[in-house]
Order: structure tokens, then C-alpha cells, then sequence
């Protein structure tokens, strides 16, 4: 059905082989993150791990529309999604995770600090807010260079009550600069709920008190992301000036691998609030309307998982082949 | 006397102290509802109540503003940082705030405030969260820096800390939180700073650490002593105030010197130790004084990497080894 | 005329002494920033000095108003007039700018460091921004103690920049801490202006962004200050919730004694400026008042001026007759 | 070859690159249309323009992420301090992000960023301004420390800061920014890192330091020599990378040394360099290094408590007469 292109969802100019592609990309993305945890208590991986199931929405409605590698891509700890939508490969991000020299930061970074500067994703940072002071900079250099290229900033909603964002967010409102900042809204800093950690919870208008204009998205659905964030880029390129979205979503799981949404750790929220919001799940969601459409068949959607999940055992067996950093690595790249 | 682990050895003194005195109060991210991101807090909120043990957002300069204001009017607050790794966020606030009131108000404020939290490293959290920085606050004058190598001490220290009338830097260490010991159920039982403990006595050599050190240097100690080479193992606990006076009068029963810690080794503890070591004992050494430390690099996440980054006990072992030599 | 309450201006209900006593601060306040100055190209004071000159309205339309020492007093390196309005002498704060032993922090503060416990004022500080952080946990402390106390905290235009700043307004936001911020809004910030330092120029709505109700203020009148001082008061001690006042006001003289308003430092503002606000002195405007409604003859105002300038020749001679620390004073007091 | 002041040169090196490289240029706290708070960047926005001469809020975080996001995008900015107290503010992205990023990435991503801005103590600026915390960031990898003590090194090491792909921490001392002294025209003109430099030669004692500790060293030379004590005096310009080499060379000739600085004495760069040069020269030795620093306390306001907190030339005498004795 290549080239036929879709009536629905209206405002929608994408090929459904794109759109398939999304889908793809959004399987693969989930089954990552589900080999990933059962590889972490393998003892195959250490360190922190935060997933990003029921996020997807967030990077695969934003990320396959930029101009990689002109454009660039900054986001938190919770960033093999990122990093997957942006090309570096599930076995790179595998061998990374696991340690070994083959990983897209040669073993050094792990988890939180995926890294892969040719596909213009400058990486995870394992600070709360860290990436957003960076991505001033990062705005700064693109503005600079005037070659029309953007930054988008992926941060937390705990991350809005960092001192440094604030300082970057002024100094991007005052200088005009292209980045769009991706507030990844999932309610929850660890255990703290919105309303716990902020003295005022529109995060929109926080935005707008640095002079940075935005709104607020259902980050559950890939087409009104991926439509809201179109408008917002061509936005950017054409003014040059920043721009902000607060993205409504929600983490399936727990905050990282030792929050594992068990009672012990549900001291912050009940099974019942997971499960409505399982309801959303952007992936299902995506694949209804694909096959509503008629863009894709129930046996299609069905080879489409088993090649993902295909793809994913090849970068486990890739990483597991895979040689550990040679030791005298350890005192090279402090300096380049 | 009962045996409890060094992280409810830390909830013993916090809750101890909070019952005696009212003005103590717990803050930091996490530290309530949440129960502590690593149980230290477990049950307090439920105990004291939300006045008194205060979940924050993630705003590190928020928190020692919180804390040292709180001691500025006459309270005592404990403020949590989830890791040591988070408190470079707020290093205005410690250092040109907490640490500099007492003095620039030529002694008329006083800041009785605990910054507490796990520091070390060992479980992969690569760079950004594996640093603890404690040769950074002894550089500082007006902090008070403790670092519990043992349960009893973890206990005695913090109450000694939260009784204490100055900004006090005290660092847990995480990799020791699950350390089993016996731990004094005394509420009057205090550590004193200021005094190191000779963990082990020996003729051949000084061991000098603390934290985590110090269970490097006891098990080197074990090692050498299966090949006659006797260690004398000394626990500084508070490495300001610093006795230098169990340090020495060891070092000059046993000529030679080792100080270990995990921390990078440049510019750091052990380099003070050694230079006031050789300061203060250079006609009583044969050998100089050796130091072990954490390699100068970012910490790197890889597993094999990552160990390589850490000093074990066999560097310490091999440090002794070339001050014997 | 003592017990004759003055009718204008509207809502007025202080006592016409209590009216004089204001204007006598104001003058005080002035004579002594003058005479600093002196001292300090006498060489008799060192250090960085940042003088007050047209912010008066600032500290006499609040402090006088606090029930001191149980409310508290934060503010900036800018701190003579603070002290002085919360009752520390002209002795030991000249004292203290000498450098003497019988200074209010016994010599160890200086210029940016007076400090007045006693009376409820924890000083000024050094860094810009750093006084609200700290207004955070003295806010807490006076909720805590529940003996229904506020803490004022003054800080300039250029510390709105300063992301320590946002995170204690959130905090205080989210905990409902009974503080007064007053933002001394002299238009700059050293060489920059507030439009060449902000995204977004309405600093109230920067306070709202945290949930701080506040509002714009015109801080060249003593009577408007006072009024809606006295307002914002009643209503933190009241509901124990936090309130914003941005302050417009101006600053007479240069930054600091670095910055002397002569020629090569005129990079940022023209003497026409400076003359403009000069014609809107809150002194002068101030006697007007008084002399207009009767409450002060001129002759009244020029012994009350020479009262003044008096009271600060003897703190000057104190000063100068106070002995320096004794060196072994170095050691002492970093740590209680 | 013209005589300049140590913040011509720094004005010069900055400008020289800037024109030799599109990709260099300057951002700070009144760099700009105020000249710059110590006038070191007068005259350079009307010479190249608000985009490369960005004038900046009082937003220390700000400033350190503009500077290492644009470095990490292929630019070479250099961020100006208005002092180094006020980077306190900025140590998180300081040292998570610019000295980690390179060895994070596995060299993937490079930063060449320069921090300067003034350091140094004298003017009675009291405790929160009078820090320069060079022990700190020298204990922490990813960053080169240099620290300039003549107005020819101030251009040849600045430039060289430029040019390096990786974060440096460059401090000024402001007590020098007025020093006078002959420096290169010559737009190629460079000081390599990691050399230090022998500004005097003596046989009795080395005496090694860096910034204005090098002053003191020469003036404590000069009164020494008229006793016949000959000293010679060692200028590190870089304390990472650091010139072990020529310092231990010169202690195995003079057997002696004394190590200066004008920082907090306690766990700080002196220390290293004792502990440093008692490991590699040990059986030279015929003292122990003397250490000569600040005193371990808040800079008071008081002009005699100042002084007395600060080291002198006499100190250093001092020092020399302890090793020697
Ligand atoms: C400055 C800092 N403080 C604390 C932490 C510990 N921490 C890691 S993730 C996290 C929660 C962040 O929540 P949010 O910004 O909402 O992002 P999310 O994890 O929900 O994606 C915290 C407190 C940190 N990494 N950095
Ligand atoms: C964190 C920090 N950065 C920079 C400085 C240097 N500095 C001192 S005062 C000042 C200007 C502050 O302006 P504003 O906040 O408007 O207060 P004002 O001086 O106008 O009263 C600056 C940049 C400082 N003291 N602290
Ligand atoms: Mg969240
Ligand atoms: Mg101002």
C-alpha cells in the first residue's frame, strides 16, 4: 500500500509505510526496554536502568521528524528510546548496556548517558535537569552557525524544579533560541506526585513566566504529538525561537529497576491508576488505528513483533559476544 | 547492645535525637512517603509526621537553603541529599552559606545543621553518580566531616552530628548500609568527633582510612598477617577535626604508612595525610608514606572498568608491600 | 504635636512622631551612605560598598512595620539601611565597615555581612540570589515555631536570574511559608538592565509561576510602600502564605564604590536618567509631605538633618577610637 | 615583544583567537557593554559583535551550560567568571557535565571550553568572595587548572586554553591583573601546558608554587640570598597536567623545598605536592617539604585579620628557615 496516503487522522500527509515504520519503531522500543529488565536481573546489566514503557509516544512522534544529524537531541537517564529513534542501533545501545566495547559510548557511559553524536543525539544525562543548561548551549552553537537547525530538550516534570532549568530557560527566552523543550509529564518524580513537588502545577506557564510560549499535548497519542510537534518545529525554524511542550504520559513501570511497581514500592501509586492508564497505551493505541485503517493486518502487526523481537535477540547475542572494554581504556578519553 | 545494619543504625540516632529534642527535623527528596530511596527514613513520616520529616522536590539548592535557614532560626535539621553525587547543585548554599554564617557573623549565628547521605561507589552508576567529594569539604573551613565506618559509630556520629552546633558534612556510605553490627541502644551513647579508633593494633605498619577504607585496610591487614607482616589499623571516623595524634604516635611505633580511601586520589585526603604524616614523623619513617586511592578518572561504567577504577584490598596489600620493600 | 493623627494620606493611621521618626531614618540612612562613601576614599573603609541612595522608601515603608525580633530580616550585600532600620546603631555598623572589634560582626563581615541577630535581621549576603534560599528555611522555622512571625527578604532585579532563587519560590509555594519578598527592582543589575537580563520582563508573574501572589509596586513612595506593605502583612499573617512585591526604584549612585557614575562607567545609563528619578528623591519627597501637611517646619527638618548628621560624625569617631580585632580573633568562630 | 599589563595580555589572547578562529568567542557577566567587570574584555563587543561577545544574566548555571553545550556542538567558547567564588553556583555542570562529557561518550563527544575569571584574595572582599578553589578542581578529572602568574603566561597559556579540546579551568589572580611585563606579539606565541618554569636557580632549597605564590617565593629568594640561602624557584603555569619532573629534579639537587600557595592550606594542591614530592624523593630529602598556604579559615573582612590570613613573602622565609634548620 505504499504511497496511498491516509485520509485519518486528519492533517496527516504521512506514508503508511511511515507510519508503519512508527510502529515498528514503537515496538521495538518496548521490547527493549523488556529484554533490557529481564537482561538487568540476569546480572547481564548493572547500574541504574529507567525504562520508558508508555512513553513511546513522546519520541517516535517527535524524533523521525527532525533533521538528524544537523538537529540535535538531548534528553534524561530514561533514554534508550531516544537513542533507538534517532539510529543508533538496538545492538550498539545493547552492548553499551551491558558494558562493552562495542557500545555506542564504548562501555563507558552505560544506561544513563547513551550517547551518539553522528546521529545528532548528544545523549542522556543522569542529572535531573542537567540536559536543559546544556541545551542552551547546544541552541546557542545552532543559532550561531545559522545553518536553520533546531535542539530538542526531553526532561522530567521533577526535573521543572531544578534552579538550573530556570537560569537556561530565561537566558533561551532572552536570546531567542531554536531549541523545543519536551516536558515528559508522567506525573511522578520517583515517588512524587505533581502536586507534591510543585508550588504552582501549570508547567506551561512556568514556561511562559521566562518568555518561552507553549501548551500542553496528550503524550499518549502518537498522531496528536506528532501533528502539535510539526506545527511547534516548523514554528522554531521559521521564528527561531524557542518553544515548550508539556507532554501529559504516564511510566508503566516502576522509576527505575529498583522501583519495580511491587507493593513494597507502590507507596506512591495504586494498581488501579497503572491500569487506567494501561488503557492508553500509546503502542495499542497506535495499532488500532493502523489497523482500523487498514494500514497494516492483525498477521502483518503479528510479523512486525516477532521481527522486532528478532532484532532485539541479535543485539543481546551481539552484546553478549561482545568484549568487555580493554582495562588500559580505563585512563583513555578523560582527555581528547 | 543489639545487632542492626548501619542504615537502621542511622534511623535509630535520627529518631533518638527527634524524640529528644523538637526543633530536630528530617528534609530531602524522598525521605517520607517514598519511605528513603535507600529505607534509611523507613517509617519516620509515619512516626513524626509531616512538619517534621519534610518530602522536597528535587531542588538540591532548595534544600540546603531550607536547612541552613531552619538552623539560622533556631532549628536542627537533618537534610538528606540522595546522593553526595546531587549536593555539587548546591555548593553556593553549603559552602558560601552554611559553612561561612557563624564566622561572618563573628560568631552571633549559629547553623547547626546535618547535610547527610550515601556516598561510594561499586554498582555501576557511572560518572555523574559516583563521586563523594569529601576531600573537597575538609578543604573548607566551617564544615565539620564524618565519615561512619561501622554501625556503632554510624549511630553515635550522626547523634554527635545533629548535637553539634556547626554545619556537619556526614557521608554514609552505600555499599555499607547492608553492614551488620552491634550497635549500642544507649540514647545517651555518643561518638566523639575528633577521635580515631585503632581498629586493629599491629608493630610492622599504620594503616590510615576511614569509610570504607578502613574494611580494606582490616582485610589487607588479614592478608599480610598470614605472612607475619603485623598491621596497626587506625579509623579516623571525623576527618575534621582530624586527630593527628593517634596517627602519629603510630606511625612512630611503626616507621611506615599507608592512608587509603575510595576516593580519587589527586588533591585528596590521603594527600594531607601523607604530607602531615612526613610533616610531623619524617625522622621516625623509613619509607614515605604511600597512598591508596580511587584512579583519576571519571568513573566509567563498564563492570571490569569499573572495579579496575576502585582500590581493593590487594592495592592495599601492595602498598604495604612497597613500604616494607 | 504627638497623638494628632495626620489625615492624608488616605489610610493613614500613624502617629505625625511616628511620621517624623520615619523621615529621620530616611535622613540617617542618606547621611550615613554619604559619609560612607567619604570613609572609604579616606581609605578608613575597604572592600566592596554598594550604597542605598533613592531605595530608602524600600526599608522604612517595611521594616519599622515588623515586630521585631521575632520576624526576621534577609537581604543583599546592600545592606547599611537594612541594619539600620532594624535598630542596629550607626556605631557598630560604621564600626564594622572599619573593620573594628566593636563592629556588629565584630569586624569579620564588612560592607556585605552586617548582621543583627538580636534584633531579627540574619544579614546581608554576598551573592546574588542567596538570601532567598536561605528566606526558605527561616520561613519554614517560623511556621514550624508557630508563633505566627514572618520573614522579610529583600533581593535585586539581577538575582531574579538566579535559579536558586525559583527553586526556594517554589518551595515556599508548595509549603505556604509566611515570607515577604521585595524585590528591589533599581532597574539594574550592576551594567545590565532588566530588559537586557530577562525572556520576560513581569517578575510578579515569575512569583505567580510558583505560586506566589504578588504585585507591582511604585518604590519612590514611602506612603505607597507602607500602605501596601502593610496590606501584604496582614494578609501573610493571616493565611501564613508567601507574598511577592516587586519594588520600582532606582538606585542614585553607581553599583558599588567601583562603579562612581563618572563618565567611564556611564556604559549603561546617561546622567539624564539618573536626574530624572533624582526629581522623585523619597526624602525629599518625603519632607515635602511633612512640611505640606504641617507636621515638620522647615526649621524642624534641618535640626533633624543636623540631629542626623551628628549621630553619624560620633559613629564615624567610634569607629575610628574602636580598636581593631585582636589577631587571635582569626581563629575564632568558625565554629560555634 | 611589548610591555603589557597581565589583563592585556589575557585581552589579547582572547582577541587573537577570536580572530584567528570564527568559532571562539566570549560570554559571561558584563563582558560586554560594561567592558567587563575588571575591564580584561574592554573594547571587545565593538570589535566583534553581540553574537561573539554575549553578555549574560547573573545566571552562573546558565553561563557554565551555554558554554559546555556550545562547546559540545563544535564551538570553543570561553565563559567568563565574574569571580571563581561564583562558580560554586555552576558545579554541577562544571564537573558532571564539562569535566565528564568527553570520557562519558567514550571520546565521542569533545568540549573545548574555557572557565576564566579572576581569583585571589587582598581587598578585604570578606569570606564569600575570597575563595578560588584551584585543590578542587584539580582533584577532579577531565579538567586542566592553570593559573598564570606573569603577563607572559597569562597570553601564551590562554591561547593555549583555546586551542585545547577540553575543558580548562583558567584562574586569574586579580592582585595581578595591574603586573606589568614583556609578552609576545606574535600571534603564534604559546605557552605549552604542563611545564613549568624555573624563574629563578638556587642550590639550597626549591621553592614551588604557581599564581601569586610565585611572587612570594621570589621575593622570599631575594631576602634569603642576602642571608647566602639560594633558592630556586619553581612556576607550575599548570597544576593539571603538572611538571613532577623539573620540581623533583630540582629537590634532588637542593634536597629541600617548601610549597607555596595563597588558598586554604588544608587538603589542598600543596598537600598533593608534598605528598607527591615525599614519594619521589624521599631518600633526597634532608627535611620534610615545608607547606606554606592561606589560613584554614572564612577570609575575614578586618584588614589586619586579612592580612594575617593571607601568606606572605615572610611566610615563606619562614618555611625556608624550618627546612633548613
Ligand atoms: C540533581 C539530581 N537530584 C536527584 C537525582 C535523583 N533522581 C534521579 S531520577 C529522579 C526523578 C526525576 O523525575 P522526573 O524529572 O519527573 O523524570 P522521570 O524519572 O519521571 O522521567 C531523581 C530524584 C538526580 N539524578 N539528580
Ligand atoms: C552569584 C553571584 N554572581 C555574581 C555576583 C557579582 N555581583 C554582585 S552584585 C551584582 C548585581 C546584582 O544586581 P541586582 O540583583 O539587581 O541587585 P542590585 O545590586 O541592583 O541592588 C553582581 C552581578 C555575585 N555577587 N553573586
Ligand atoms: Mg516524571
Ligand atoms: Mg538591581
Amino acid at each position: 500500500m505504499a504511497n496511498t496516503t491516509v485520509e485519518r487522522p486528519a492533517g496527516d500527509e504521512f506514508q503508511s509505510s511511515e507510519l508503519t515504520d512508527i510502529y515498528r519503531l514503537m515496538l521495538l522500543i518496548r521490547r527493549l526496554e523488556e529484554s533490557v529488565y529481564r537482561k538487568f536481573h540476569e546480572a547481564k546489566i548493572g547500574g541504574y536502568l529507567h525504562r520508558y514503557d508508555g512513553m513511546e509516544a513522546l519520541v517516535v512522534g517527535i524524533i523521525p521528524q527532525l533533521r538528524l544529524p544537523g538537529d540535535k537531541v538531548l534528553c534524561t537517564y530514561r533514554d534508550h528510546a531516544h537513542a533507538l529513534a534517532c539510529g543508533t542501533s538496538a545492538k550498539a545501545i545493547m552492548a553499551e548496556l551491558m558494558g562493552r566495547a562495542t557500545g555506542c559510548a564504548l562501555g563507558k557511559g552505560g544506561s544513563m548517558h547513551l550517547t551518539d553524536p553522528d546521529r545528532g543525539f548528544l545523549g542522556g544525562d543522569g542529572i535531573v535537569g542537567g540536559p536543559v543548561p546544556i541545551s542552551l548551549g547546544v541552541g546557542y552553537a545552532l543559532k550561531y552557525k545559522g545553518e536553520g537547525n533546531i535542539c530538542v530538550c526531553y526532561f522530567g516534570d521533577g526535573a521543572m524544579n531544578q534552579g538550573g532549568v530556570h537560569e537556561a530557560f530565561n537566558m533561551v527566552g532572552l536570546y531567542k533560541l531554536p531549541v523545543l523543550y519536551v516536558l515528559e509529564n508522567n506525573q511522578y518524580a520517583m515517588g512524587t506526585s505533581v502536586e507534591r513537588s510543585t508550588g504552582q502545577p501549570d508547567f506551561v506557564l512556568k514556561a511562559k513566566a521566562h518568555g518561552i510560549e507553549g501548551e500542553k499535548v496528550d503524550g499518549m497519542d502518537y498522531f496528536t504529538v506528532r501533528d502539535t510537534v510539526k506545527r511547534a518545529i516548523a514554528r522554531i525554524r521559521e521564528t527561531g525561537e524557542a518553544y515548550f511542550l508539556e507532554m501529559d504520559c504516564y511510566r508503566f513501570v516502576g522509576h527505575g529497576i529498583g522501583d519495580d511497581n511491587t507493593k513494597a514500592w507502590m507507596t506512591y501509586r495504586n494498581e488501579e491508576e497503572v491500569n487506567e492508564w494501561r488503557q492508553r497505551d500509546p503502542l495499542l493505541r497506535m495499532r488500532d488505528t493502523l489497523e482500523a485503517k487498514g494500514l497494516i493486518t492483525p498477521d502483518e502487526a503479528e510479523r512486525l513483533d516477532k521481527e522486532v523481537r528478532e532484532e532485539v535477540e541479535e543485539a543481546v547475542a551481539f552484546a553478549e559476544a561482545s568484549p568487555e572494554p580493554p582495562l588500559d581504556s580505563l585512563y583513555e578519553n578523560v582527555f581528547s | 547492645m543489639a545487632t542492626m545494619r548501619y542504615q537502621q543504625a542511622l534511623r535509630l540516632a535520627m529518631t533518638e535525637e527527634m524524640e529528644r529534642d523538637p526543633n530536630v527535623f528530617l528534609c530531602g527528596e524522598e525521605v517520607g512517603q517514598y519511605q528513603g530511596t535507600y529505607r534509611v527514613s523507613e517509617g519516620m513520616l509515619q512516626k513524626f509526621g509531616p512538619m517534621r520529616v519534610v518530602d522536597t522536590p528535587i531542588s538540591e539548592i532548595g534544600i540546603a537553603g531550607l536547612a541552613t535557614g531552619a538552623a539560622m532560626t533556631g532549628l536542627r535539621p537533618i537534610a538528606e541529599f540522595m546522593t553526595w553525587s546531587f549536593a555539587l547543585e548546591a555548593m553556593d548554599q553549603l559552602v558560601n552559606h552554611a559553612a561561612k554564617i557563624t564566622y561572618m557573623s563573628g560568631g552571633r549565628i549559629t547553623c547547626p545543621v546535618v547535610f547527610r547521605g550515601p556516598a561510594g561507589v561499586g554498582t555501576q552508576l557511572s560518572a555523574q553518580h559516583s563521586q563523594s567529594m569529601e576531600s573537597w569539604y575538609a578543604h573548607t573551613p566551617g564544615f565539620k566531616v564524618v565519615l561512619p565506618a561501622f554501625p556503632e559509630d554510624a549511630k553515635g556520629l550522626l547523634k554527635t552530628a545533629i548535637r553539634d552546633n556547626n554545619p556537619v558534612i556526614f557521608m554514609e556510605h552505600a555499599g555499607l548500609y547492608g553492614l551488620q553490627g552491634e550497635v549500642s541502644e544507649d540514647p545517651d551513647f555518643t561518638v566523639p568527633f575528633g577521635k580515631a579508633a585503632i581498629r586493629r593494633t599491629g608493630t610492622d605498619i599504620t594503616l590510615v582510612a576511614y569509610s570504607r577504607g578502613v574494611h580494606l585496610c582490616l582485610k589487607a591487614a588479614e592478608t599480610l598477617a598470614k605472612e607475619g607482616i603485623e598491621c596497626e589499623v587506625i579509623d579516623l571516623r571525623t576527618l575534621v577535626p582530624l586527630d593527628m595524634e593517634t596517627v602519629l604516635t603510630s606511625v612512630r611505633k611503626t616507621h611506615h604508612a599507608v592512608c587509603a580511601q575510595e576516593e580519587w586520589r589527586n588533591v585528596s585526603f590521603v594527600s594531607e595525610l601523607s604530607a602531615r604524616i612526613h610533616e610531623g614523623a619524617f625522622d621516625d619513617l623509613d619509607a614515605p608514606v604511600e597512598r591508596v586511592g580511587g584512579a583519576d578518572v571519571p568513573m566509567p561504567y563498564a563492570k571490569n572498568l569499573e572495579r579496575a577504577a576502585i582500590p581493593t584490598d590487594n592495592d592495599v596489600v601492595a602498598a604495604v608491600k612497597r613500604a616494607l620493600a
